[in-house]
């Protein structure tokens, strides 16, 4: 276990002309035994960074240390540190039991030793019986499994998570992330995850790095990120519906944007009059979608409440307590007022 | 035991034939062991070597057909005359006592014998005796004559005979040893004796006049061609064909394998040409001794050309192949066995060679002459297809095998 | 397929009868001539259906039969053949296993040209610059030796190309979980690359089998002694003189024992051949 | 195209080409160069003169008729082994394809002659069409069409290019099945309920959709037939009649080894040099592209 | 626009021995226009249906009719039906344009009006602009379209869906989803449309049928599926997270199973004591897993609501009027009594 530091971080890839700067000065501290999401859309540096924390990425400029070591120029195998990818990595010819003795043999530890540190971590998971499959003999979650199996085998002081979810259905995708919340739980281990489900992101971790083109928006609990957004980005990045930003509506003065999150909304007698586009069911809610002058609201409804016919104009107020503010230039929050 | 490679290019009972010979020497003594290789056909051995001699790896022992004769001679520095090796080896050689004809054909301007005539053949005629029956021809008469033939071949034919005349060696038995038979030349500088100036002049009427005729009969299915070279060969034991020209040297398989009676006689002739028949010209294989080999190794070959030169074994070998004998004393001895009796037509090839010889009949050593052959079979073919007239065919053969010629000269000046 | 029309099925069917036809008859017939004697193949029209001397011309060929010039023996020219292709084939994939590694894998200064000079090896056929290759060989020593038939056939320009094909086709996360397994190159390369490549490897070793198995030019030169000649020289070497001279019954036994090997190397490993094949080709 | 991850070594890169750079040097390159050095040269057979005559031998080669009948007989060969030996394996590779059963049968005989050594394929073919002892030839002969490719040369290069064809066959047919059987099912059913039958739907989605295989095959098919056709021609025709079957590899041997012109030879060694390069950088470009496919 | 009937459809593969049969007599009708989803975990023979509807596969007994036709023998292509597969299946040589004429051309018709109709289709699906593009240069959310559109310009009687949306990613699905029903709304041709994706089944359909292991278990529209589940199955599949069923709670009589959907369950001062064992985070309301015995109950609590800390024990009631009972034998719905 291991606090992890990022001094100003910069990362270019590519030489002279080509040369693309992809990470611009981010800063951080993961505390120790801290399950950290790093969030944010396709393309914005997550990888990247996490990359640079395992040393598969050289760091152009600033300093990451891992425990009280700068890693900079250590090579990923010293690094005290294991990694689950996305399209698991295992090993296609090795048996399950191998891919998670790899490490171990590698580092010349005995025998038994890898068969008892095999075992614990295979029972942990649930593999036990499997262990003598090749991977290709598993479905995607057993695969996935086993690539944590072959991570915890190796007791490192940090977990490092590139979107290991992400290639699983829905169900398997949920009941994973259940398994992963548990073993952090039991292990305690620092723990980065990289992931652009936002949903993900909010379920399991203890604080959520929000990237944005190579910039850091936010570093939070869950409930800030969602509840007190830093800036628009992060306002419409994480909640589905994404939260409704108005620059237009009645009410909104010109320089400023009013956010509100769908689930903010709701019929009244007064209020705005909108006009209702398009209602989807979703088992316990509806989601609404309703046109404000050049507006469109996403509105939140329980299906206890009845809904209008499309095409019908009603009122719809937000909760007071719920308004989000910021400035349409930078797109930043605007201090609570 | 000191080892020499030989290489030759003698197949089927012929290499047995080499193969025993071997035997019986390495049997013979205990000093050396010749070891007899098989690298293909004539030419195929020949380049082989070549292609040995120049990385440094040349056999002891080469066997070159005589159309490569020119080429080996002018390589100055790659052979060794026999008649050298045989003086550093010690043995008694005596140029004297070889067939004049031969003898003649593998000896450098300045009189020294270069290469050992192990399988000189000639060029002689074969008929199908059975065939000739069945034709309502009498098979004991051979045709002597080409008009003699082309009758034989079309009432052949009417008996129902697919294939009445073929032959191998198509340059070698229809223009070369045509050439000399006739007494005409087939190069100028008496055949390229007379260096390497020499140029193509078998496009004369003559040989015209015989390929018109051969085109004729070609025309009619009374002369079937069968390929290059010797693929011919096959054709008439097998009893598909029921006259050839061919090599002496095909007596072996022929005496093994045509299942039906068959006779024997010489190359056909024109009549009407003067000085016809004179003699036909050398054909077969010499043994070449490559330069650069150690000592004791030259004194190997002398031995073994010494045992080779035997009368008896000269004689055994003529008997067996049908290669002549090339000392005087082994065909004396042959004679006096009763053989050429005992197998009528035997004696036709060595009859048809013991003869005095003339400058336009003496046997033809041109450079570049295995391109010439194959320039000559591209040509003829062309008649045979019905795609030239033997004119054109002849005089681009000419016209393309100068061109040989003059490259030859060029490369070989120094 | 998508529509139930019997027709098509049969026609389909009749028609690939049909290219087995042709494509078997040749071997057929050869096999039908190597059980009869050279006489009953030499009379026209030949039997097409094999006859009763299967076992002597099989025999004769196999121990050698003395009819011919030269003493061939089936048997050693097999193994002589099956040594050399066996060497090619293995040494053809391990060089160009370990230098399509260093190209793939590793930034080192002139990868292009070092490519490109292997590339450009497959302009250069051996027919097109035999003698000097020849004279090389003969300096180094290496004639009538299986280092002479084999070694300057085993750079491969091909297997190189394949298998960076394939490397370079293999996912960057196996590697990045193998450095963070501790694993250094060579160690990567044994245990992880090498195992994967398993149906590339099959495959070309199927391509590089028939290839040294069925050298001809080759070993024409590089070789002087019978007791190291291939078999398929040899069988050429049978049929060096006109058409009757030949022992067909034995030349098509002979020809049926070479085609033995390859043949089962090629449908023993017919799937891994294709699926190596297509897999990393395209 | 490159890795992400590359590992970082001074020396091990060239550890591991050695032993593929030291054979290509010896064997490749400097042969190589040798040709080239030959070709600007007149030499005789046994190499014991030599004389340096700068470009002549390709000017000589370039006024040989005979050279340029060779190049005219090379392309009509190529063409037609590529050519009939594409199309008749794909036509079986069609057929093989609708056939799920059994196709481990078909596949199985189509592929020996893939086994079967250049030479021997030469062997065998000349034996079945020898115009003396050949069962085809006496059939062909039966049925009123005189075969002997010794003189005819529409014969002969029939010989040459049939047996040409059926050494490659499987090859071909192995790669278009392969192909045929990675297009998308669903693209085919698609297609059907477009209201395409077999035939249109061959043509208008499975061969465009072939069209990189049939790429590869073709240059192949080419190279093959240019180079690795010597030991047929040699095993049957030898380059005749006339010296109609003579193509460009074959006369470069017989120049070189039964002609023993090794200037002249070494001159067409350089010319089939240059045609080999051409032909494989369009491959190469070809392959490095088609990776994205 | 027609009518499907489904007159007691089996389908097995295989021959003899290896007999797999995978649908064990499916009967119902789509009405004319309809749209209707069918849905059903994987391998349980949506496609295999959808196929048969399709002419893709035989029929081994059974009858399926489209309009007055029974088309057990008729060819795909005379089926008059259009299909939208899941990898698009868009002929990768062609360009848009010519992947949407190609069905016409076959049809033989005139240019023209090929060219009229791609472009009505191309304007529906905004694809106007990337007509001469090839498929690989399109978006996974172009591609699908451009599918949509090769099969809105045949105007078939019948659209048939295979999972079309499951390729792409979360964001697309929803926008394509509103697509699909926008178009649906301006055709109104009768369609079919297979996945395994609840939500998307409840928020696209007019009626649901849904699957389980070759036996059709329920067909009908949304709310009915989701609030009168007809089996547990039905219960258990529809919804996320699934309806709580419980065996031995108390107050559930042996033999029946209680089904009580997640957010039909509160905090509250009387009820059943529970264990709280873990939470997640979901944006606008919280995921609360607790422990009843040996059961393990799902709580859907919106994020108002305090959550009581892990491991607490709190007692939570459920909405009397949401109760469902089920046959524990059979899995079928009791009698609402
Ligand atoms: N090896 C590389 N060379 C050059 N540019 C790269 C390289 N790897 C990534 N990039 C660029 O860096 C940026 C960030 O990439 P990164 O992989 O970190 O994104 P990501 O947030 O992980 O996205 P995703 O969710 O798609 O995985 C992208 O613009 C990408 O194009
Ligand atoms: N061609 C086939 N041959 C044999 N069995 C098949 C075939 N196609 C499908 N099956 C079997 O039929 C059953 C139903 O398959 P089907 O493809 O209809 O499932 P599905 O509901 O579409 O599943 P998914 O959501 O995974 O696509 C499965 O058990 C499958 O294994
Ligand atoms: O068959 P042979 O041995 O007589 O040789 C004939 C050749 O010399 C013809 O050039
Ligand atoms: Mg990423
Ligand atoms: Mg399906």
């Amino acid at each position: 276990m291991a606090v992890i530091h990022f001094r100003n971080i910069i990362k270019r890839y590519g030489k002279g002309a080509k040369t693309n700067q992809v990470i611009h000065g981010v800063s951080a501290e993961v505390k120790d035994g801290e399950f950290v999401v790093i969030v944010g859309p396709s393309g914005c540096g997550k990888s990247t960074l996490l990359r640079m924390v395992a040393g598969l990425e050289e760091i152009s400029s600033g300093e990451i240390s891992i425990g009280d070591r700068v890693v900079n120029n250590v090579e990923p195998a010293q690094r005290d540190i294991a990694m689950v990818f996305q399209n698991y990595a295992l090993y296609p010819h090795m048996s399950c039991f191998d891919n998670m003795a790899y490490g171990l043999r590698i580092q010349g530890v005995p025998k038994a030793e890898i068969r008892t540190r095999v075992d614990k971590a295979a029972k942990i998971l649930e593999l036990s019986h499997l262990l003598e499959r090749k991977p290709r003999e598993l479905s995607g979650g057993q695969r996935q499994r086993v690539a944590m199996g072959r991570a915890i085998v190796r007791e490192p002081q940090v977990f490092l998570f590139d979107e290991p979810l992400s290639n699983l259905d829905a169900k398997l995708r949920a009941q994973t992330r259940l398994e992963i919340q548990k073993l952090h739980r039991e292990l305690g281990i620092t723990s980065l995850f990289v992931t652009h489900d936002q949903v993900e992101a909010m379920t399991l971790a203890q604080r959520i790095m929000v990237m944005n083109a190579g910039v850091m928006d936010q570093f939070g609990t869950p409930e800030e990120v969602y509840n007190t957004p830093a800036t628009t980005f992060v306002a419409s990045f994480m909640g589905s519906p994404p939260m409704n930003l108005l620059k237009n509506a009645p009410g909104v003065r010109p320089g400023t944007i009013l956010g509100i999150r769908p689930e903010h909304l709701n019929f009244s007698d007064e209020g705005w009059l909108v006009k209702v586009e398009q209602v989807e069911m979703l088992g316990a809610e509806r989601l609404v979608y309703a046109r404000l002058g050049e507006e469109q609201l996403v509105m939140r409804i329980d299906e206890s409440v009845p809904v209008p016919a499309l095409g019908a104009s009603v009122r719809v107020a937000a909760d007071e307590n719920r308004l989000h503010w910021f400035d349409a230039g930078s797109g930043k929050r605007l201090a609570d007022a | 035991q000191t080892e020499i490679q030989w290489w030759h290019s003698m197949s089927g009972p012929l290499g047995e034939w080499v193969n025993d010979l071997s035997k019986q020497f390495n049997e013979s003594q205990k000093t050396y062991k010749v070891v007899p290789t098989f690298k293909g056909g004539y030419d195929e051995s020949m380049t082989a070597a070549i292609a040995a001699f120049r990385a440094g790896n040349a056999p002891d022992i080469l066997q070159v057909f005589e159309v490569g004769t020119a080429t080996m001679m002018a390589s100055k520095g790659a052979i060794k005359p026999v008649a050298e090796v045989m003086k550093q080896g010690g043995v008694k050689f005596d140029q004297n006592a070889y067939v004049p004809a031969v003898a003649g054909y593998y000896t450098a301007p300045n009189g020294q014998m270069l290469s050992f005539p192990l399988n000189s053949s000639t060029t002689i005629f074969y008929y199908n005796k059975d065939a000739f029956k069945a034709a309502g021809l009498d098979p004991e008469k051979a045709p002597k004559t080409w008009p003699e033939v082309m009758a034989a071949a079309d009432k052949l034919k009417a008996s129902g005979h697919k294939c009445a005349f073929t032959t191998s060696w198509m340059s070698w038995t229809q223009l070369e040893s045509f050439s000399a038979w006739h007494n005409t030349l087939f190069a100028s500088e008496n055949n390229g004796f007379g260096g390497t100036k020499a140029r193509l002049v078998f496009n004369q009427p003559l040989q015209l006049k015989h390929f018109e005729n051969l085109a004729k009969m070609a025309k009619d299915g009374t002369f079937v061609y069968k390929g290059r070279g010797n693929a011919a060969d096959a054709s008439f034991p097998a009893g598909e064909c029921a006259m050839m020209t061919g090599s002496s040297g095909l007596y072996a398989r022929v005496s093994k394998d045509a299942k039906f009676a068959y006779g024997i006689s010489t190359l056909p002739y024109y009549p009407d040409v003067k000085g016809a028949p004179q003699n036909t010209v050398i054909g077969g294989a010499s043994l070449w001794v490559m330069s650069g080999k150690s000592a004791d190794q030259y004194k190997g070959v002398a031995q073994f050309f010494d045992f080779l030169s035997k009368a008896d074994v000269q004689s055994a070998s003529h008997k067996r192949t049908g290669y002549l004998p090339v000392t005087m004393a082994a065909y004396k001895l042959t004679e006096d066995s009763g053989f050429y009796k005992e197998k009528p037509g035997t004696d036709v090839a060595v009859t048809q060679m013991i003869r005095k010889t003339t400058d336009k009949s003496r046997g033809i050593r041109l450079g570049n002459f295995v391109q010439i052959r194959t320039i000559i079979d591209e040509e003829t073919e062309q008649i045979w297809a019905g795609k030239k007239s033997p004119k054109e065919a002849l005089d681009e053969a000419v016209k393309r095998g100068n061109e040989q010629l003059e490259r030859f000269q060029k490369a070989n000046k120094g | 397929m998508v529509e139930r029309r019997p027709g098509l099925t049969i026609l389909s069917h009749i028609v690939l009868l049909l290219g087995i036809a042709l494509v078997v008859f040749p071997i057929y017939l050869a096999f039908v001539a190597s059980t009869h004697t050279r006489d009953e193949i030499l009379k026209v029209p030949m039997p097409i259906t094999p006859g009763a001397h299967m076992i002597e011309n099989y025999s004769a060929a196999l121990l050698g039969t003395e009819t011919q010039g030269a003493k061939v023996v089936v048997g050693r020219m097999m193994w002589v053949s099956f040594v050399t292709a066996m060497v090619i084939a293995v040494g053809k994939i391990a060089i160009s296993l370990l230098s399509a590694f260093a190209i793939v894998y590793f930034r080192f200064p002139f990868k292009k040209l070092v490519f490109w000079m292997i590339f450009v090896t497959l302009m250069l056929p051996v027919e097109v610059r035999i003698l000097p290759t020849y004279k090389v060989l003969a300096d180094l020593n290496m004639l009538n030796t299986y280092a002479g038939l084999t070694v300057p056939l085993i750079a491969s320009a091909t297997a190189t190309f394949l298998f960076r094909q394939f490397f370079l086709s293999v996912p960057d996360e196996l590697v990045e979980a193998a450095r963070i397994d501790g694993a250094g190159p060579m160690r990567f390369f044994k245990d992880i690359l090498v195992p994967l490549s398993q149906t590339s490897i099959a495959a070309l070793f199927v391509i590089q089998f028939i290839y040294g198995w069925n050298q001809y030019l080759w070993p024409l030169l590089a070789t002087t002694t019978e007791d190291m000649y291939p078999i398929v020289i040899g069988i050429k070497r049978m049929i060096a003189t006109g058409d009757a001279a030949v022992d067909w019954n034995i030349v098509m036994a002979t020809a049926i024992l070479a085609l033995v090997p390859p043949s089962i190397v090629v449908i023993l490993m017919q799937r891994w051949f294709v699926k190596g094949l297509v897999d990393t080709e395209k | 195209m490159e890795k992400r991850v590359l590992f970082r070594s001074a020396w091990l890169p060239w550890l591991l080409i050695a032993p593929q750079m030291a054979v290509i040097l010896v064997f490749f390159f400097w042969p190589a160069s040798q040709a080239i050095v030959q070709s600007v040269q007149m030499e005789d057979a046994f190499g014991t003169s030599t004389e340096f005559v700068g470009l002549e031998n390709f000017k000589t080669l370039f006024e040989d008729p005979a050279y340029i009948d060779s190049f005219k007989v090379t392309a009509l060969f190529s063409v037609l082994v590529a050519g009939i030996g594409i199309v008749l394996s794909l036509i079986l590779a069609v057929f093989a394809d609708r056939i799920l059963r059994g196709g481990l049968f078909y596949k199985t005989f189509l592929i020996i002659p893939y086994a079967v050594a250049p030479a021997i394929a030469g062997v065998l073919w000349v034996f079945m069409f020898s115009p003396s002892i050949g069962i085809v030839a006496y059939a062909l002969n039966q049925m009123g069409v005189g075969w002997n490719h010794v003189l005819n040369s529409n014969q002969a290069l029939t010989l040459i290019v049939v047996a040409a064809v059926w050494k490659q066959i499987s090859y071909n047919f192995l790669f278009f099945l392969a192909g045929l059987q990675s297009i998308p099912k669903a693209l085919i059913e698609a297609a059907s309920i477009d209201g395409a039958g077999p035939l249109r739907r061959f043509l208008t989605i499975q061969f465009p959709l072939l069209s990189p295989t049939t790429f590869f095959l073709l240059v192949i098919n080419i190279v093959y037939a240019f180079f690795d056709t010597f030991a047929i021609v040699h095993a049957t025709t030898e380059g005749g009649p006339g010296r109609d079957t003579a193509i460009l590899v074959y006369k470069v041997w017989h120049d070189g080894f039964r002609a023993l012109d090794l200037g002249g030879s070494a001159a067409q060694s350089v010319v089939l040099m240059l045609i080999v390069v051409g032909l494989t950088i369009i491959q190469f470009r070809y392959v490095e592209k088609k990776v994205q496919y």
